[in-house]
């Protein structure tokens, strides 16, 4: 089993961070993990993506050409990722950014209004979280509360404890959703 | 317990494990975490972190802090090791002890900031002028990359010889859970009656790479050459995985040979008969492993990310014993496991 | 080496004998060359200041190169201009050690030129001492970035032409305007009466260093007869009509 | 007895001249003389003049002169 | 007319033949002489000799002048070529000619000024970062330096490869009869479109190493390597000499190249069957005929001033069909006739 | 890339429009980033010059890296700080051509200070565009040699520390000290004021060069919001309140 | 007829807000519309205000304005 | 055949143009030839020397470790050549500097009071072509006008024509006494 997962979408949506609690949360539940970003000036463009690997046996390559799971955060990461999901794979997009989703491919797609559902909480910036719900329900590998376990981690190493509460609920709207 | 960490944030925090305390750098990427991991934690453990005007600077501060006797570290991207050769060709001849990082990236000239494994040549045949060697370790893990970092570290100061780190940008920026290894003792660090502490009770200590007479520096040579054959006998270190019954073996380090581990695992999937070694001394490189193996395996598929650096030391070692085709990338593009998977299949069938 | 044991004659005191912290072996300059004064001042005062045992010296590539073997004290062999780097990491690495580089012209303002003003910008504690003689000496005569206009050197034969080469570099000057520095100077050793300046300011470099004031540079205004192709004591007169012309002697930086 | 004497380091002087220049009382001249390498080296032409002033020994580039002064009697 | 030139002369006067027009340097031994030559000629012939302040800004104002489209030179001695090292992979990746001449002096670090051949692998594999490829040529007279340096200018345009003259300390020091070769006429240089000459009436040209995307960098390595691949097809160039009947055949280029040829002398004297392969390209390596003599010369004896660097591409020529012992001196040491013929003696008798 | 035609409105006439020597790439970089600013700038003034077919431009290694895809002119892109050594080559290749450069304050008084000092010392007839942000935009916020005392970055978490780290560089005082250049001056583009003025130093930058007058520099002292982790608008503030008081605006050289 | 006008290249546009702070009568403002790149640009709040007088356009800093006046009557 | 022969002495005996004057002649009259100095800072040690080497096959090494000259025109240059000269070489050694030679091997002395008989000529600087004069004769490969030539030559190119005619008598001299 090795299953690639891609969040994609502009600097500022929380990109890395989701990829990294996923990662996180995969961990603590016994799998291997990769976690590997996008980096250098590539993220002033504007965007941002990250790709994780969840496997049970060590991982080989941290870079995915067809994800199972890709998060498109925003339009242009849909073009760009959109087409490489594997066959059968799952496109969570954010319908509150992507109306009219364009590029497809054989993959399934699961439209989430990410933002209005994190407007709705109170914190716009926990889309991103919303997206990790939903990914982990689409994964059902573990249950979403490692997910928040791996949250609150992270969340207390950047001393952002007080975001944990909507975050948690973000995670809990997007589990629901998918 | 394990960690999420990036490379090189292990690395970092490994060398800080290990007893380094004078880190010089320049910033670049893709490295950059390591530089900033530096900053953040070496002064709380009583270290130097000192951002240098230039990689040239930061070596030769390598240099100084070496010669103090204190362990000590630089760590770069491709082109900012380029402009460390004079240095590290120093370091080598002044004996002194040492850890380079090299966190490469596609070349040549700027290219561009993604993982490439281009600086093969450079690190273990001498970038630098004159005979010399770096002893050499090529991580294929996160977790690895930790361990051999502090490897590195005693095995530059047994020999006196400076070490250097060939990981690439795919290593340096990805996490993987790691075991972080124990801080070292203090007494592990060798004492260094060479090293520079001021002349007290005792001749003076002289770090110099400088003979002008050609039949005295050639005894110094001649003494390093002793040095590096007993590297040769003593630090050979290399990865088998899947060999015994192989038809095609892949030779591979690092990124690629964790890649091809992949590539391993899914060719027996489908019945072939395909193992991997992996060198992880590039320099001590494992020619006799290799040439063993090539008496029984007929064919040793190299792949690089590169032209074929590495895959020159598969032929030497080789001789001619086996099939040694080669497998490359160019400019930063990383081979699937598919696309090394078919390239497998041309050699082999199931 | 045959050394001529001093023994102090009968009825009489010492008033000059050569500086414990040198070692035996002669000095590999030419004759009448400053860089032997000037390495000398060096070993009085690190004498003078007991620092012997705790000094560590760092020797630049040019004529100098070989000071590790004039002094009894531990020391460095620096690349090609890096000396300020070098210094930098020992001292870093152990602050009690008093460090001092020891750098020529081509040294130190040309290919070193960063690692200089970096290591005086940071106000390094560190002492230099910067052997200005308008010229490469080691390499055979090149122009350095110090050398006067119209001076014909190998590598401008028909004399230093300024539009194309530009005018000598006074780096001393450029330092002293960076806040980091404590202590710039220069000096120079032509005549008796200058080697007695240039010998206080190399103390008081020191001695700044051991204050932990932070970076000083002692520039000596200095001349090398063998590339001029003039006599040693023609080196002197060179040095105070023609040199100074152009690098006028002086504090350009004291901070107490 | 003069004021002052000066041991030259025969095999350190390179012949330089420069304490020939310096000493203001024309005590010290080159020599014929070789050293071991080819050296003309000073030596003290007018002994009795030397004041023992140190000032050849402050010029010379090759620390190869100690300067010594006569005890002054009754001290 | 013959006349009497050191080698580093030589080389200056004939890349004033070749026409180099703008020549950057910085002092080292031993080259003084090329730096010397070069500034009191090259200006009368309405060139720009510019002393930097330093290698690096050498090799950074050669970048210009060939993106310029003149033809330019520099020249130094081992540690200052490791200073170049970034430079000159920017060359090779932005396709830009140059030549460069490596007086070589023995190394690591200071070392000293004795000719040595320490940096063959920096020169031919790449000393700077990424995959790369110089065009390395190897003289051993000084006749043949002043050929090759104009050979170096041809073949650098012609390919857009920086081209390297790698020199020792020996030849560029020593004086020896030359036939200076005539001065090119203008139209041998050919036209530089892509040179920067100011935007008029067509698009902008752009000289450049990087591009972020390792998909596109890809193919412009790609084309790059296409290029390599033909001067390997078309550059070789060795010399032999009593290999038509020889039992053991000397490889060894440069300064130990006219030395063996001596030796060469020396052994059929004495009825000793020897020869000698003398490589001129070091990049591209003679392979194929050294392969072939192998096929039927049992003793292949490399010599070399290292510790044995160019020793590794003979046994890559050779794959094990012949026996490919080692003879190196170190740190400034270069053997006489009479010790390398004892060592040919262990090898094959009478 | 889809660009807006623009044509001219019936019965309008146009006050500004784009730069004819920039292509019609967009900038990389970041929102209110005053890179934009600085090489719109230059794009004006070759405009204004009529010298766009005769520039070549030397892009550096930091956020201006692509600067030769945003000119509509020859381009060279350089190493890490050699900017001034390929202008160098270039325009002595071929003295006809307009040679600037255009970096940053890494590239230029880190990596490149020896470079620079030594082209301005020779008084090579080049513009220098020198972006002063106080930090390694391109790299993700290092300290650069010009980072204000105290101020945070990601390898001085606790802030610059001018004990072990120095003081800010002023690296354009230091070369206005030399015989060499023509021109040095300090700018800024916070407000339309001293856009203006920069832009005017900018202009006269290239005309001195197409005069012959040698060496010229221009400073300008900008805002790195990305960096600073502020909005754009409070990056102009930043300059005006915070780095002017390190970086005094003016002319440092003027020769005539 | 408002006396100035100007033209948003809205792929261009970073909205970065640097014209909306300069323009002196308040013309510009950030719309809640992203372009293709995910900027929210900048466009025309209050047009009629526009005086034309290009100080938007030298503040920007991606060349994204081009910046018109109205031709006078009868000139 | 190929004859090595070493001049050696103080820097500024003229050590090395004997050499390049002696290495011009044998051009000249069709030899191989090559000359290799002493070089870097040994120079600066007061001390110079080169080596020539006169063949009729393509020079090997341009390094002679057992020459079949010396020119020893000091103490030190005996001390450290001598020893090194081919059994049967000659050893020309300047007797004004040298009145007690230590070193001798298995060559012959030929003495030769270089400086006294320059100082005669009334230039001091011209004891190396003395030296040179008296090599030419002991190698008997070529007349001594090839010499006087290839020194014209030489001088000419410096500028120093009018030092000719004290050189020429000079060689003679050295000629004469071999
Ligand atoms: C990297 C490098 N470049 C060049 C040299 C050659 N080199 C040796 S000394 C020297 C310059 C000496 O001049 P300076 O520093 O003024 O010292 P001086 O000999 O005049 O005292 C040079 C260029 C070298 N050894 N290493
Ligand atoms: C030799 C070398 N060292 C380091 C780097 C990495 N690097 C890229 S840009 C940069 C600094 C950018 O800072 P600055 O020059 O101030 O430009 P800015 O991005 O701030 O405009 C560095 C260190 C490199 N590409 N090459
Ligand atoms: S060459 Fe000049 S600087 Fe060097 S030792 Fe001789 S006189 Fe002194
Ligand atoms: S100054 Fe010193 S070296 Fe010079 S002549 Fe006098 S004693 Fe000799
Ligand atoms: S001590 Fe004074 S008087 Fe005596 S020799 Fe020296 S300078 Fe002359
Ligand atoms: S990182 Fe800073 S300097 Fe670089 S483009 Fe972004 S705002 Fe501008
Ligand atoms: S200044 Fe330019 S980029 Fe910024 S918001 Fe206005 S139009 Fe857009
Ligand atoms: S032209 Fe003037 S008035 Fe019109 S929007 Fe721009 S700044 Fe405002
Ligand atoms: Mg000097
Ligand atoms: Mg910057």
């Amino acid at each position: 089993m090795e299953i690639g997962v891609i969040f994609a979408g502009f600097g500022g949506q929380g990109i890395l961070l989701a990829g990294k609690v996923l990662a996180q949360a995969a961990m603590e539940r016994g799998f291997e993990v990769t976690w590997l970003p996008s980096y250098g000036p590539e993220m002033r463009g504007g965007t941002a993506n990250c790709t994780v690997v969840i496997a049970d046996e060590p991982v080989g390559s941290p870079i995915v050409d067809r994800p199972q799971i890709l998060v498109a955060m925003n339009g242009p990461s849909l073009e760009r990722f959109g087409p490489r999901v594997a066959p059968g794979g799952m496109i969570i997009l954010n319908s509150s950014l992507v109306k009219e989703p364009s590029v497809q491919g054989n993959a399934r797609l699961l439209p989430i209004p990410l933002n209005d559902i994190a407007q709705e909480l109170g914190e716009v910036r926990a889309a991103n979280m919303v997206a990790l719900g939903a990914v982990v329900k689409v994964l059902g590998l573990f249950p979403l509360e490692a997910a928040a376990e791996a949250l609150a981690k992270e969340l207390g190493a950047r001393g952002r404890e007080k975001l944990l509460e909507v975050n948690r609920q973000a995670l809990w709207r997007g589990f629901a959703l998918a | 317990m394990k960690v999420l960490l990036r490379g090189n944030e292990a690395m970092a925090e490994a060398a800080i494990r290990a007893g380094c305390r004078c880190y010089f750098c320049y910033p670049i990427t893709p490295q950059g975490e390591l530089v900033e991991y530096m900053a953040r934690h070496l002064p709380r453990h009583g270290g130097v972190f000192l951002q240098a005007e230039s990689e040239v600077a930061a070596i030769n501060m390598v240099y100084g802090a070496a010669a103090a006797g204190v362990r000590t570290m630089t760590s770069s991207s491709s082109p900012g090791i380029s402009l460390k050769m004079e240095g590290i060709s120093y370091l080598a001849g002044a004996r002194l002890p040492a850890v380079i990082v090299n966190v490469m990236r596609a070349g040549p000239g700027l290219g561009n900031i993604a993982p490439a494994q281009g600086d093969y040549f450079q690190a273990t045949k001498g970038g630098g002028h004159g005979d010399y060697r770096l002893i050499v370790l090529a991580p294929s893990t996160v977790q690895e990359a930790a361990e051999l970092v502090m490897l590195a570290f005693d095995l530059s100061d047994r020999y006196r010889v400076p070490a250097m780190i060939l990981a690439d940008g795919m290593l340096g920026q990805m996490m993987e859970p790691v075991e972080l290894p124990e801080p070292i003792p203090p007494g592990r660090i060798p004492p260094k009656p060479w090293a520079l502490t001021g002349a007290k009770d005792r001749a003076p200590n002289v770090v110099s790479s400088f003979d002008l007479d050609p039949y005295r520096f050639r005894e110094i040579l001649r003494a390093l050459w002793a040095v590096y054959r007993e590297i040769e006998r003593n630090e050979v270190r290399w990865e088998e995985y899947a060999t015994e019954d192989a038809e095609l073996v892949l030779v591979a380090y690092g990124t690629m040979g964790r890649i091809c581990r992949t590539v391993v695992r899914r060719a027996r999937k489908e019945g072939l008969r395909v193992g991997l070694f992996r060198p992880i001394s590039l320099w001590p490189f494992p020619y006799a492993p290799l040439r063993r193996l090539a008496e029984r395996v007929p064919v040793l598929l190299t792949v690089e990310l590169s032209a074929g650096q590495m895959w020159e030391d598969v032929r030497l070692a080789v001789e001619g014993r086996a099939k040694t085709p080669f497998y490359g990338e160019l400019g930063g593009v990383v081979p699937t496991p598919e696309e090394i998977l078919s390239e497998v299949k041309k050699h082999v069938r199931g | 080496m045959s050394v001529v044991e001093t023994k102090v004659p009968a009825g009489f005191v010492p008033v000059y004998t050569r500086p414990k912290s040198l070692s035996d072996k002669r000095f590999t300059y030419c004759p009448g060359c400053h860089h032997g004064i000037i390495t000398r001042l060096v070993a009085e005062a690190i004498d003078e200041l007991g620092i012997q045992e705790r000094t560590v010296g760092v020797a630049p590539v040019g004529c100098a190169v070989f000071l590790y073997e004039f002094f009894r004290c531990d020391f460095a062999q620096a690349a090609h201009g890096r000396a300020c780097a070098v210094a930098t990491g020992i001292k870093r690495a152990n602050p009690d050690l008093i460090v001092f580089t020891y750098q020529g012209d081509g040294d130190l303002a040309a290919i070193g030129t960063a690692e200089t003003i970096h290591a005086a910008n940071r106000g390094e504690n560190i002492t230099v001492i910067f052997v200005n003689n308008q010229i490469y000496g080691m390499t055979g005569g090149e122009m350095a970035p110090t050398t006067l206009p119209g001076m014909r050197t190998v590598t401008t034969p028909e004399g230093r032409d300024v539009r194309t080469t530009g005018y000598p570099l006074r780096i001393s000057e450029m330092l002293a305007q960076l806040d980091g520095p404590t202590y710039i100077t220069r000096q120079a050793v032509f005549d008796v009466r200058h080697v007695q300046m240039a010998r206080k300011a190399i103390l008081k470099a020191f001695r700044n260093q051991l204050e932990g004031k932070g970076f000083s540079l002692v520039e000596v205004v200095a001349a090398c007869p063998t590339n001029l192709r003039i006599p040693p004591a023609e080196g002197n007169r060179w040095v105070k009509e023609q040199a100074l012309k152009y690098f006028p002697l002086g504090d350009l930086k004291v901070r107490d | 007895m003069p004021k002052g004497m000066v041991v030259i380091d025969k095999d350190r002087c390179k012949g330089c001249g420069l304490c020939v220049e310096t000493c203001p009382f024309g005590v010290l001249v080159i020599s014929p003389e070789f050293n071991r390498y080819g050296y003309n080296v000073a030596t003290m032409g007018a002994p009795e003049k030397c004041t023992g002033c140190g000032m050849c020994a402050q010029m010379c580039p090759d620390a190869a002169l100690d300067v010594y002064r006569a005890v002054k009697e009754g001290v």
